[in-house]
Formats: C-alpha cells, structure tokens, sequence
C-alpha cells in the first residue's frame, strides 16, 4: 500500500468544503434543530465556517497544524452556542497534535483524530448514545483506527450511517434532551453537520493523488 | 416573519447600539464587543458580576446592567450563547480588585462558553467563580443528562448577588448567596404560541388554535407537554403544583413571586394569571413577601408566562428589598 | 382566540384584583368600583390626578398610580371608556382639599364619561379641571372631527402633572403645566399585527404577511394607511418625519423621547427602533435629554411600535427628571 | 283618528324588545364596530340592556318617565364607550319631558324623542351627515314630527333607509372619523343600534290597541 500524507492543502480543502456543504444545507440544519432544539445550528454553523475560511485565505500556512489551528479559533469565537466550544475544542486539540508537521501520515491523523474526539467528549461531558455530534464522531475515528489508514470509503460510510441513527436515539445531552422521549424520531443537527464534516475530509481524501 | 429591523445579521448590533443611544448615562459598550458594561465599571473594591447568554431575553441580560444587579452583560446572537472571547473581555472589564462572579444559565452552550472564558481569566491573575441557574422544574432532575434549564429565576439570582457586592461583600459571600438563592428557587413555564428567530424566518415550533405548550424553555423551543387550552385558574394550579413538588413550601413561609411575560402576552393576562395563583398561595398561608409581575426574561414575541417562587430567609428578604438601579429593574 | 383569562367578561375585575394582590403595599381598590387609588389617598394638600380609560393598555393606567403620578386610575372594559359613576367615585376618593386634576385621552367616549363625572363631582363642590390629551398626529387636526387621539404621550402628561402636584402646586399650576406638555408633545405608531378584545373573540383588523399599518391607535381600530412591510430605518424615518412635521424641532432644542411599544414587540425591536430613530435626531442635532423605552400604553397583545418626542423647557426637564414611585414607573 | 297612548308597560315592551334585538344582533354590531371602530359596540349595549331589562324586572315604576329615568340611568352607568353617555343623556332628556304622567300622548312623546335628539347632539356635538347615531335620531324624530303622530310604519322606515344611508358617509365624528375616506363603505354601529331601538318601538307602538 501506498503511504499517503494530508498536507496543507488539503485540510484547507476540507475546511471549504465543510463550509460549502453547510452553506448549502444551512436550512436543513435549521431544521433539524428547531424540531428538537433551538433552531440556530445552521447560522452558528454557516457563521463560524465562513469566518473560518476568510481566515485561512487572507493568511498563508505553513502546515495543517497551523491551518486548524486558526480554524480552532475562529470556530471558538464566532459560533457560539454549544456547537462554538465543541467544535472548537476539537479542532484545537487536533492542530495540537498535529503539530508542525508539514505532511502529515494517516496514523498521525488518524490520532489526532481521536485526541479531538476525546476534547469534545471532555468539553461536553457526553458519551456515546445521548443523540450528540459524539455519536458520529466516536464511530468514524473507531473505523479509522481499526482501518488503519484514512479510508475515504468507510470515512463517508460511518458517518452517514451513525448520523442517520440519531433518529431513534433518545436526547440525553443537548437542548434535545430537555424534550426526552419528544425527541426521538429526529435526527440530532450536530451529529448532522459532524457527518458534513466527515464526508468533506472523505471527499477531500478521495482525491489525494488523483 | 414580521419584525421590525434592518438586516436579520444586524439585529443584536442595533439593539446594542440602540440599548446605548437611549441610556448613556447609565451604559457603555466594551468597543468591539457584544458587551454592555455600567458606565463606572470597574467598581473598585466591588466584585464584579457578569450574567449573559443568547440575545431575545430582553430586558435580560443588558437591562438588569447597574447599581444592585449587573455590572456586565454578554449578548450572544438570538439564542445563542456568547463566545468565550466576548465574556473574557466583560470580566477584565468589570474586575475592580474582588473578583469576578459569572451568573450562568445552565444550558450545555452557556456552561461552555462562560467555562473557557473563566480559564481565560484565570490565566490572567483574576479570580472567577460561577453559578449556575436551573431553576426550571418543567425539566426532570437527572445526573444523567444536563439537569434543568435556567430561566426567569435568573433574574432574583442577579437581583440578590447584585445587592450583596453591592454592599461590599467577598467573593465567596456573593457566590455562596447567589448558591443559596439557585437552591430556592424554582420556576415553570408555558406557551400559547410559538416564537420566530429573525435569522431563520420561521417559528420555532407550531401549536394548533386550542393548543398550549406546559413546561416550554425560553428559547422558541417546543415545551415538555402539549395540551388544550387551559383557564387561567387551570394553568396556575399546572405551574404552581409543579413548582410547589419541588420546594415543598410549609405554612407561613415566605415567599417572593416572579409572574414574568414571554414577550408577547399582556400584562393584563399576567394580573389575570397572578390573581388566581395568589389564591393557591393565600390558600397554602404562604407569606408573599415581594411580587413582580412584568417582562423579565422573554423569549422574543412568544406569547405565555413562568411563575417563580423563591423561597426566602431574612438575608434573601434583604437583599432583595434593597435599592437597585438598572434600565429594566428599579427598588 | 388564545388568552390567559378564565371568563371574558370577568377579565378586568381579575385584573384589577391581580394587580392589588401583588402590589398591596402600592394599590387599593376602591369597593365595588374599578377604580385603583394610591394606597395613601387622599392626600392631603395636593392636587389629585385622575387618570383612566378603557382596559387593555396595561400598565396604563393602573401601573401609573402612586407617589409623582396619578392618585387613581378608573378601568373601563377592554378598549371601553370607563363610565362616569365609577370616575366620580375616583374624584371623591382622591380630593385632598386641593381640586382634582382629570387626564383624559382625547377619544369621544374618554371625554363624555370624564365630563359627566367631573359635573357630577362639581355638584358636590370638589374643584374639577379636566386636559384632554391629544398627542396622535397619524390623524389630522381638524375643528370638523374629534381631532387627534390621545396614546403614549399621556404617560409623559401623567409624569409631569404628577411631579408638579407632588410638590404642591395649585390645581391651576397643575393643569397649566399639564396643557404645556399636550401642546409640546406628539406621537405616532404602527402596527404589524392586530389585536383581539377578548369579548369579542376576533382580531380587530387583517394584515397580510408583508403589511403593516400606519398610524394605528391604541385600540385595535385599523390604522390611517396601509403599507408594505417597512425596515427599521424606514419605519423610523416615516414616524420621525410625521411628528416633526408637526413640531418643527430646531437645532440643539432639547427633547424627551418615548418608544413605546403595543404590546407584543419584543424590546428587541424597540431598541433596534430607537437605534434608527436616533441617528435621525443627531442628525437634527437634537439634544435628547431623557430617553424611555418600553411598554406603556399598550395595545392587548398588538404588535407595533409608537414614538413619542416630547419638546422640553426647564419647568417640563425639571419635573421629568423627578423621582416618581409607581408599580410600572419609577425614577 | 283614535287618540292613542303610550302607558308604563309598553314602554317596558319597548326596552325589552330592543335588548333582545340587540343581543341578536351582538355580533353583527361587533363586526360593524370593529370594520371602522374598535368592536365593542355590540358588548356594550348588549351589558347596557341586559343591566335595563334586569332593573325593570326587579322593580315596579307608576308611569313611563320613570321607567325611562331607571333606564337612562343604567345606559350611564353600564355602558360606557361613546354610546353610554349618548343614549344615557338622550334617555334622561326623555324621562325627564316626559314627567310623572301616566299615559302619554302622541304629541308629548313626539317632543320628548326630539327632546332626547337633541340632548344627544348637544354631549356627542355632531351633526347630521357624520355618520354618527345622529343620522338615524334626526331623521326618525323630523318624520314624527311631520307625521304629527308615533306612526309605526313611517318610524320604522326611516329609521332602516338612515341606518343604511350611512354606508356612504365618511365619518367626520367618533372612532370611525380616524379612518377618514376608509370609513365610507360601512354602516355606523350607533346608527344601526339606534336603528335597533326604533324598530323596537314601532313594533311596540304596532301591537297598540291589539
Ligand atoms: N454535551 C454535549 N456534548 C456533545 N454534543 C453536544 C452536547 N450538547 C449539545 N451538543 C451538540 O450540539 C448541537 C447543538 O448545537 P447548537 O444548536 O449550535 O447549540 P445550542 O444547543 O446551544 O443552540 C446538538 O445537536 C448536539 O449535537
Ligand atoms: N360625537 C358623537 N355623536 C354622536 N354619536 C357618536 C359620536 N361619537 C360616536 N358616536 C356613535 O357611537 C358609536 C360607537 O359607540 P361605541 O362603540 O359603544 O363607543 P366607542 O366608540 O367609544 O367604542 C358610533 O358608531 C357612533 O354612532
Ligand atoms: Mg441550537
Ligand atoms: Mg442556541
Ligand atoms: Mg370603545
Ligand atoms: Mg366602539
């Protein structure tokens, strides 16, 4: 197998990306939101990622570290709600694993990975189950690990498959949880635009080497 | 959507802007920022309090920025927590030597968001505590999931805390009180109708002619059980019952009563709502020692009301009598 | 229709005991009547003020009853001039020695009932002098109609008369200075939604989505025009220019402003409002002296919005800023 | 020609009828009153009547001026609005001319309707043409007048053709004068309750001598 690296492009890609696919399905979030939540996931979202992405084209990067770390930021500032410190929290501790590595190899991503899962975990003191951005977050990063590789394929897989599960899930965590069983029969916005997330990296991923 | 503005992204801008143009001597905005902060802040020698969250609680949380209450006040965009850089800069600005106490109300995004600008904070030399409201009982108890939501009863936590520092107290007095204040009261609401955020043109939820919500948050969200319409002597038997399960108030004890307005419902519907739940509480000889009836905490143009019922002993009773002098509220 | 209220036609009765019940220490009922008063009235020594007109436009005129304001305030039914047996008793209760000042919106009904009290209370040789409120310039003064209505301007007649009073003026001083600030102060309002008098069950007008009425009054009635829904920025320009037109401010006059709301617009927008309204008076360079922002003459649960501009001297500056003592107005 | 009377317990029918065509026709007044008004006035004068008709009831009255007097009395105090002090001073100019006499002549209840326009015009200050209950009392009375006799045919004639005739006025008094040329179009409410309490009267005045 052919050893592949991210580079700086590439997780800048992913970003815009990421803030394409939630500009465009900015009212669906909404939503999805407003029918167990509070309506606003998609402007935080479309807010903090377009915000984001002027950050990373009015400034020149070095490594993807320094990309996500900038993208860590602004996401802490501008999205607010609980999406704001989540994600930000995330996306801080994978910059800080990443490091300042200008390529990065898929184990080392894969782990920083996990070292955001972890972040968002601790920040939000969910577990897997209580219909959050987690339950599609801990699946995909296990998948990675057990793949071995940033397979693009199970990437895209798992998220859809885990976000598409909140449906049936009772909110535990989250605005959702204040309508317990009300909440089930919907699926969670987070775990919506953390599959968004996930299928950006995918199809970023997918044209690596093209 | 019918509201009056300019442009739905500019909405919390203006009002800001606005909260300042009609009250600068008693306001100022931290340049920059979503944060209004009492023209004399810091205080010196006083500990600083800030409170905030989502914009669309009006007059929460800048309203209630003055002498006795605030001495800062983060706005979010409409129902969304403020980001941890703006509530960093609220409490620079408002220490004057004492520390800071943040009034917190207990969603998931407002507890992170108020949690990172601590650590912020704190990195710096200044000492922060926080207090979190979850004064909702429409919402079960549970160590499992993220407890009650805070809400109406925010305001007697920012009245009581307000008027301890005011009088010069430590940190730890004004958090203990402010603690003290979060076990005793308890809070329920309702809806008749639903709410629109401006950026997103649609109601957050939709209720048929004869229907209401019982136990809706204050954030256009659906409420915890849909019912028929009641009378006002039903719906006050629904909220106080409610409450009263978890204070398990006693003959003779004294009260403060908080009937607060979503937004929309007059405050003749309130006077209505208020006289039938006096009669539930004259008739349990509760001691109604202070009663506010108004908009507090609203959840923009949603029509309903919360009852609020704390408990009080004599340093509660004080502090809450005591002079305050903010925008919305006034002893 | 969906209201908090047990029976329609004992909505204003509930109230009324709503309001005593929370405020007993401020308001008394007087028996069999709908008449609030001061808790202390008579007074002794000062002139009393009556105030009053039909229910809906809560906290007028209940609210307002206390020290610097009015001594009583007569309830009619919703939207219904109270009738002159109920104001006469209102007379009697609040003449302290020194005649009684009646504060009357300018509407065929207000004036009829208070005239017929006032010749009433004349009879039993209580000195009566009657203003008539007029402050509404969305309709056009003319000696043919009724002339303009009287809405949210009232409050600032209340606060002024009520200041002069307090201090002891005569009942001719009290009437003077009332009439002064009639002619020195004009308002203008619109309206987004309709409202439902809740005997009657229906809203009082339509509006499409993208409608708005302009110059609506506080009463339900539909307003002198139609239009597209308007921004901020627009709906400021359009009400600033109508009541300019009619005050022909100066550079650097001094003014007192009131953004009022009807009831069901969240503060939000009142602010939002304000912030649009005031680059409009800078740009005039207007020395705005006081600003009030809030609802206080409302219209059930309408949405809209009213301004107000108050053309101020040293006497009208003087009394405004004085300390009143009301349940919904206090300085 | 018979000379005819007008004793206590008709003017009691009289009162009667007019509460129950009001109360039928509450909320048809509501919706005239809310086109250009404020829509109360079929609550008013619905309480109005009801509070009339319950004082009749409950005490017993030697002659019409009396029962008229109690009448003026209650519209005072229980009506409120515009209507409440108009037809209140009209019935109290009525009980008044019409003394303590027992049963009353054509001609005498003739002045003392005329009396009561009159007292009418004189608290509201309109004229005729403003839309206002004015433009069916005037009429109505002139007509009487004319007629030198309490006609019940010609009464309720004129007093329908008035009422509706102020479709096309443009209101210059009362609520309505706000609307300007947006009043035109629809029928006052006052004048279709006065129109109500005409037609009462020439269905009392019709079972005479029945
Ligand atoms: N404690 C938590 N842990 C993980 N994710 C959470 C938690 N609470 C909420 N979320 C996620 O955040 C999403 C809501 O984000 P957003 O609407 O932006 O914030 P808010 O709930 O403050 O309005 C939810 O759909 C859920 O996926
Ligand atoms: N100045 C006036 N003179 C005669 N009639 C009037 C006058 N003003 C109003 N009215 C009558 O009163 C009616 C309205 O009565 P009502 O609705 O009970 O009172 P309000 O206008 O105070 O709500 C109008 O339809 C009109 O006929
Ligand atoms: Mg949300
Ligand atoms: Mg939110
Ligand atoms: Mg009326
Ligand atoms: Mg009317």
């Amino acid at each position: 197998m052919e050893v592949k690296n991210v580079n700086t492009i590439e997780v800048k890609w992913w970003i815009k990306k990421f803030q394409e696919k939630i500009s465009s399905e900015k009212s669906y979030l909404t939503d999805l939101d407003q029918a167990i939540g509070d309506g606003d996931h998609g402007h935080n979202m479309a807010r903090g990622t377009a915000e984001a992405v002027k950050v990373l084209e009015a400034k020149t990067f070095t490594c993807p570290g320094n990309v996500l770390k900038a993208v860590a930021m602004t996401f802490i500032s501008k999205i607010g709600g609980a999406s704001g410190p989540l994600y930000g929290s995330a996306f801080l501790k994978i910059s800080q694993t990443l490091g300042i590595e200008e390529t990065i190899k898929d184990a080392l991503f894969i782990s920083a990975l996990r070292e955001g899962e972890k972040a968002l975990r601790q920040r939000g003191k969910a577990v897997l189950g209580e219909k959050t951005m987690i339950d599609v977050w801990s699946p995909v990063v296990a998948e990675l690990e057990k793949a071995n590789s940033l397979n693009h394929e199970k990437m895209r897989a798992t998220a859809e498959s885990c976000m598409k599960a909140t449906e049936i899930l009772e909110a535990k965590k989250g605005r959702a949880a204040y309508l317990g069983k009300r909440s089930v029969g919907h699926i969670d916005a987070g775990a919506y635009s953390s599959y968004l997330l996930f299928l950006s990296l995918a199809e970023t991923l997918a044209k690596r080497g093209e | 959507m019918k509201k009056i503005l300019n442009d739905v992204e500019a909405v919390v801008d203006e009002m800001l802007e606005g909260m300042v143009a009609a009250h600068p001597d008693r306001l100022r905005r931290l340049k920059g920022t979503t944060v209004l902060v009492r023209k004399e802040a810091p205080v010196n020698g006083k500990v600083g309090i800030v409170s905030g969250g989502g914009s669309g609680h009006e007059p929460a949380h800048g309203g209630f920025v003055g002498e006795g209450m605030l001495d800062a006040a983060v706005a979010g965009e409409v129902f969304t927590s403020p980001t941890p850089d703006q509530i960093y800069e609220a409490i620079k600005a408002v220490h004057g030597g004492k520390g800071v106490l943040l009034i917190i109300k207990n969603y998931t995004g407002d507890v992170m968001n108020f949690e990172m600008a601590a650590e912020m904070a704190e990195i710096d030399g200044i000492k922060v505590r926080q207090v979190i409201v979850n004064d909702d009982v429409a919402v079960e108890d549970s160590s499992f999931t993220s407890g009650r939501r805070g809400i109406a009863g925010t305001v007697l936590v920012h009245k009581i805390a307000g008027a301890l520092a005011a009088n010069g107290a430590s940190l730890e007095q004004v958090e203990s009180v402010a603690n003290k204040v979060i076990q005793n009261v308890k809070s329920m609401g309702m809806s008749l109708t639903p709410c629109t955020v401006p950026a997103s043109g649609k109601p957050g939820f939709q209720l048929a002619e004869n229907e209401i919500e019982i136990g809706t948050g204050i954030h256009g969200e659906p409420g915890v059980e849909r019912t028929k319409i009641l009378t006002a002597k039903e719906l006050a038997e629904v909220l106080f019952q409610k409450v009263n399960n978890d204070l398990n108030l006693q003959e003779r004890e004294e009260v403060a009563i908080l009937v607060n307005g979503l937004g929309a419902t007059p405050l003749m519907e309130l006077y209505v709502l208020h006289y039938n739940l006096k009669a539930l509480l004259d008739k349990k000889k509760l001691q109604v020692v202070d009663t506010i009836v108004g908009e507090w905490m609203t959840s923009l143009e949603m029509s309903g009301v919360s009852i609020t019922i704390l408990r009080l002993d004599d340093q509660l009773k004080t502090l809450l009598k005591q002079e305050a002098d903010t925008v919305a509220f006034k002893r």
